[in-house]
């Protein structure tokens, strides 16, 4: 099937979309030419390049890239590969350095990307304007303690690419992204899986958490106490740019505070800090987590019990979700604590994440790794080439009534519905249809 | 038997009661106050800096935790567990240490093979930093277990089992 | 080179056809559209779902499938893929249920495919419509015993695809196929090689055993008796639908039986269900294999001595040859026993079949799968896409005078050619000449 | 020297044996009536059930029909074994039982390692359940031998060697 | 990005060029189509075919292929591919036969790819042109014991091909090609580059010498002593045919001669027969290497300390690299040695190579197979697609006049510079853009 | 300690050497002699000839080279081996054989794990053929060391390390 035939089966608002968009290789040419090219795309956390000179090392779709802090204090995200014939300029993960010399011909570039050093630049050359040949920089910026960057001189400013959705990046951080920090390097792993799966299913999905973690949760990871009627309560909301997020609740008069799970005193300070309507959002949830287009997912929660003791503790985790191929992504988990917390607390709470949430999450997240290998497994054949998925959920019912839910973009309490997943996938088709 | 002989066989022993998933004869094996970390490998810029980072594990478990996990795997819903899998451990290099009155830091190589129905196996490696409590006669206790594996992005179905 | 100047590159009669159709992506991908998706596929022995709830999980080409017997008793295969969002339903090799139940959102499908059961439907979906979400099911014959599928609703019925063909798989049961069942599970391992060449193999390629097998034969696999003159003497048949077929004969008045090989009392059985022109073919026969387009191979023959003691014994096998890639192929054997059989003889059998034509057979199968690996091998390269490979053997000789064989079909004396190569080429040809 | 340590030196000569390809050492090393079988590895719905059949076995051979294998490999027409491929055997985690008189039950965990001119090494992996006869001291003679692959769809080359 | 338009990225002087001719499958396909079939390539040394029966098996790009020693001593180059329907007829890396069976029907060819045995023939195929199935062969010539094969039959003849650059070829032997001998099968390994960087490399860069090899160099590799002025003294040689060299310099009146490092006796050998131009060319010269379009590179240089005794061994390698994939090569490594230079000697030659120019030499070659490693692994990525590299060392500068430098061709005292890198790429452009 | 035993702890103790970069202890364990040579793996026409040649081997070390290129290790100039990679040995199958007094033939198999930044960790095999002069009570000095890859054409990565 043809690029365009394959978007030509999309139902208009994307209740139906071909199988074949998760196992396409042309698919996911497109997506890298249409996307990874012109979105804003995370690529780090600024703790991790905390002072002058540190940078760690990162893809933007599948193009190496540097994200470094220049002796100005600036961070900047440049290809990591020489501008004269191409070579890798720097292997380690992470590290601190001024300058990063080619191994091939030792031509040496600041860290702004600037081409600083040719060796024999006269001699070989003639007069060589170093200027033209600076490292390809992506435009940077950061929100929140978020580092983004675009490939796309004519891209929209970042404020513009979050819209309303910058709304619950500050939620998530409690207003003030200088309090936090990523506990260490993020775990890195590669699944058998679509990057786009992981993505849908952060955006929103409470349908699934029922189900697909049905065991963890009669086992108490959450607590075993019943808080009340039951049901699906959440809500899930979007934006017109594809940014996706759901926040779970108790049911209503739970007494559960905005940030439960977290030490006091930082509550106290998320309290001095953020919007009231952010706490009129976060009051009673259980947890917050969505996807900011297209691929930076994020999730808070409470965890109560992992098998020691039973103790609530919130975690926050950002999961990058990098293309190999088609059927193959590498993750990228973020655990991000507050600065100032206790470090015996930041440590349960990475614990929380780590066996929940994290790479090797035998209680929480292997479940889903499992559904998204599933789904890419099927989609290999002839028949699957041709068939139709369902994501129709809620799209058949009337749309809720406006109502006085504080938090901006459109947002509907129809928890277990896929209305996320169609606005991310309308977002996704605006980009693959325009030209490359 | 020597030390190392009875360490050997209890390293044997406890590698075949996770391939048989014989859990409960696994946790047994276990100090109650048993830790398992398994660091991030990091490739550093220098030569002179640690490779394996435990700021942000890739596992951290507890006897407590590992308990929770086993039992969920007895559920219906263990959806990434069911069907069962094909595991195998391959312990090697075998280095026995005293550090300690009946304690022991024992150092292994160890290759884990792991395939799920049709798919092929996947194999990983990882040196095992263990510290044993016991003696050869009144037998062995793992009381900690650090993982290094030997690749810094592992894939999924290698972070999977217990090394 | 394109697919249709692979298709051009053809001899009219198929006696000189391209390397490359063993080696290029283009091809496959046309095969699993154009053969795959339209002809009737076999999937299973009827014997492996015995009973209602019974299933196995199977390939059809590249797309996953579940064969179930209903509480109806009735034989099904459809797709192993969720309705919902796609999900690998059941991940089982085998077993037996009344439902199979989603592991992402939890939709239930009873064994026949119908969607029983969708979690919180009225609220999540409104009015729902179940029965538009049945799993996607093929359709489904079975003859003598062989479950056969087509995913093609207006693919003509199984009896006609067989054709003539039938006769020589009533032949090859005895004229019973309800008397046989598989020893066990088959077989499964992969090859590196296209699956074509297996499959043109067991159609016939008499030419090949002297030479490809001599060493188990000097070995004496099949006896060390001298059974006479010497020289080829089988025959080949082939039908219109490309179904080929070979059998080998020891000189005329050897004195050996059809069904050779099989417990006395199983050949009485024979005797009194097959056609007296069965007998006649069968007689003095020392093999029967043949293959039913597009890949199901099979073959019945008499192994008297595999190191133990010298004792003729039969075994029928069938042989399933799916396509992974262009150059490797998932195999599946299955070994079939006459139910009534003592179970020491079905041991035997067993033992037969699995050290000469099973997976790992040493004494015989691994010089043929070292030939189809050999040939896909020397497929990778640029003259080697522009190299025509020779099936000429007996074109250019007259075609022998029809005689009174016995057999349907059409056929030949000629043992050592390659009609049956041609016949298979042909209606190959055709269905990949048929538009997408 | 103890059992344990007679019966791993046992394995690793038996083991050279096939990775010199001294087929006559080999067969030396076997009883009579020594039984190789290789079962079908299947996954089962249930963990309950077992992941391997020997219903419709991938190998079942006696000494007798392994040694006409062998004889075989020695004519020049024995074309999927020429010309000579590399092969070695990897055995680790030997746990010996007693189960009669100078009978043990001997598991053990395998991979081997075989590559054909060009072709890259393909690793295999198993678990093995011997049956040996001896002791230390006149030698053992091996009398049984399961093979459990870690696999259930091998390669055609994962299924060529002898485990 | 299509093919044309990669090719239409071109810088016209090819002072740049887009990074993907490294990546690009289709790129890969048009070489392997346009130049693999095309141009003459090197496939062996004549020694390791010295005697009738003698054959080695290699690859002409990715086609498989026996080089072999006929009974009337001449030597050929034949597909090793059955022409009956394609078996790989040789498996061994190297042997002595008289003739090839072919191990699935037997069919059977002598060392000169003539079929010579056809099982049946008469009854099988009735009237059989056996002469009709030779192995297809290649046209096979050989200049300076170096073994040379094109697909191409209106190729023009080798001396041609070679052009000016057979004196090149000449001055590395010592003028007596018949004088040297492999010393042993070459190594042979994979590297995870597109082939063509090593080739590029080999074929000049003196520029990257002094910083990728800083570390040996520093350890005293081509010893310690200061020879001079310091800085680049070489020169870079090239011809309309895209073959490339340079030759590296001592400082002018150094004292080295020519063939320093080589016995003395050898050295005068090599006197009596070489040309009065060659001597003056290799005087003082420290390096001879280059590439032979498109695939046959070779150094010729001297080594003084591996960490032993400080003694300089000249050595002499060839290195053929085969594309596997865009990202994939296969290497091989060939040690020449004078046939009569005493064995002790040709020991120390062989460890200088091994352990500076060879498949595992950490102290030399492995900083370049990881820089051919890293340009190739930044090459994937949609912008790494869009990436142009700089080859314009040189361009911008006037052309040096010419002076009296007694080498043919075309060359420069540019010694960094990247003139041979242009011209490679030029030829290259000119295979790429005629029609398939 | 048996031979066998205190034979085994030594290559242990010398794999971790490697492992752990620890260069300076590895070559304390070497003679001075000490020779390390990877022969060229090949396929004969005929199983009968070697399947290795040392005519031009793929490594051919002395104590000299490998410390000059251990030296070189440490120059930040060292593109190829830096930074770090993730390396580790898995030795079995240790056969030994008196040869002389106090020097003994060891056969060993070992598998080589190795991996670089995010690339996938590369396996390869080998059989070991090691001279170890010495004994349990005064210790060993590894005096030569010859490996014979199971690959013909291994990949520069399986080249990478010192088995
Ligand atoms: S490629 Fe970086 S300096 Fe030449
Ligand atoms: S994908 Fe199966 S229930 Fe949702
Ligand atoms: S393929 Fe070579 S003889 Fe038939
Ligand atoms: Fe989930
Ligand atoms: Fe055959
Ligand atoms: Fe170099």
């Amino acid at each position: 099937m043809s690029l365009p035939e394959v978007l030509g089966r999309f139902a208009p608002d994307c209740s139906s979309l071909p199988q074949t968009v998760f196992n396409d290789p042309e698919v996911l040419d497109a997506e890298l030419a249409r996307i990874f090219t012109r979105s804003w795309l995370f690529l780090a956390h600024e703790s991790e390049v905390a002072v002058s000179g540190d940078y760690v090392t990162r893809r933007m779709g599948r193009d190496q890239v540097i994200v470094s802090r220049g002796e100005d204090g600036q961070i900047r995200v440049m290809r990591n590969a020489c501008t004269h014939r191409g070579t890798l300029l720097c292997k380690a993960t992470l590290g601190n350095t001024s300058h990063f010399m080619c191994p091939y011909h030792a031509w040496t570039f600041d860290n702004t990307g600037r081409l600083r050093g040719v060796p024999e630049a006269r001699p070989a050359y003639g007069t060589f304007d170093k200027s033209s040949r600076d490292l390809r920089r992506a435009r940077t910026e950061v929100y929140q303690g978020l580092v983004f960057a675009t490939w796309d001189d004519d891209a929209e400013p970042l404020a513009d690419f979050l819209g309303d959705f910058a709304w619950y990046l500050d939620a998530l951080v409690g207003g003030d992204g200088a309090a936090w920090e990523v506990a260490g390097p993020p775990q890195r792993y590669t699944i058998k899986a679509n990057w786009k799966l992981s993505c849908e299913n952060f955006g929103g999905d409470g349908y699934h958490v029922p189900y697909a973690h049905r065991a963890p949760i009669e086992g108490g990871l959450f607590g075993t106490e019943d808080t009340g009627t039951g049901g699906p309560s959440g809500r899930v909301v979007w934006t017109p740019q594809g940014h996706t997020a759901r926040v779970g609740y108790h049911p209503a008069g739970s007494g559960i505070p905005a940030y439960h799970g977290y030490p006091d005193e930082q509550r106290a300070e998320f309290a001095a800090k953020a919007k009231p309507e952010v706490f009129a959002v976060l009051e009673n949830s259980d947890v917050l987590h969505g996807n900011v287009f297209p691929n930076l997912s994020f999730i808070q929660t409470v965890i109560t019990y992992t098998g020691d003791e039973v103790e609530p503790t919130a975690f926050l985790a950002l999961r990058l979700a990098l293309p190999i191929s088609p059927t193959e992504t590498e993750m990228l988990n973020f655990a991000l604590v507050p600065r100032n917390a206790p470090d015996a607390w930041k440590q349960k709470s990475v614990l929380a994440c780590v066996r929940t949430h994290g790479a090797a999450a035998g209680l929480f997240e292997s479940d889903d790794v499992d559904n998204f290998t599933a789904v890419t497994f099927t989609g290999d054949g002839a028949i699957a080439a041709r068939t139709d998925l369902d994501y129709s959920m809620g799209a058949r019912l009337p749309r809720p009534e406006p109502d006085d839910w504080p938090g901006p973009g459109e947002s509907v309490p129809h928890d277990h519905s896929e209305y996320t997943h169609r606005a991310y996938y309308t977002t996704w088709l605006r980009h693959l249809r325009e030209d490359a | 038997m020597s030390t190392h002989a009875a360490v050997t066989e209890f390293l044997f022993e406890e590698s075949a009661a996770l391939d048989e998933t014989r859990y409960g004869d696994w946790l047994d094996l276990l100090t109650e106050d048993f830790r398992y970390e398994v660091p991030q490998p990091i490739t550093p810029q220098s030569p002179d800096e640690p490779q394996y980072t435990s700021r942000m594990p890739i596992s951290s478990e507890s006897k407590g935790s590992l308990r929770m996990r086993f039992d969920r795997m007895s559920s219906e819903y263990a959806w990434a567990d069911r069907p069962k899998h094909f595991l195998r451990h391959f312990v090697s290099n075998i280095r026995v240490r005293r550090i300690g009155d009946d304690v022991w830091e024992v150092r292994s190589n160890v290759l884990v093979a792991r395939s799920r129905t049709s798919e092929e196996t996947v194999l990983a490696t990882a040196g095992r930093l263990d510290v044993l409590h016991g003696n050869p006669k009144d037998g062995f206790r793992l009381a900690a277990r650090t993982v290094h594996l030997d690749v810094e992005v592992p894939s999924a179905a290698q972070l999977a089992p217990i090394y």
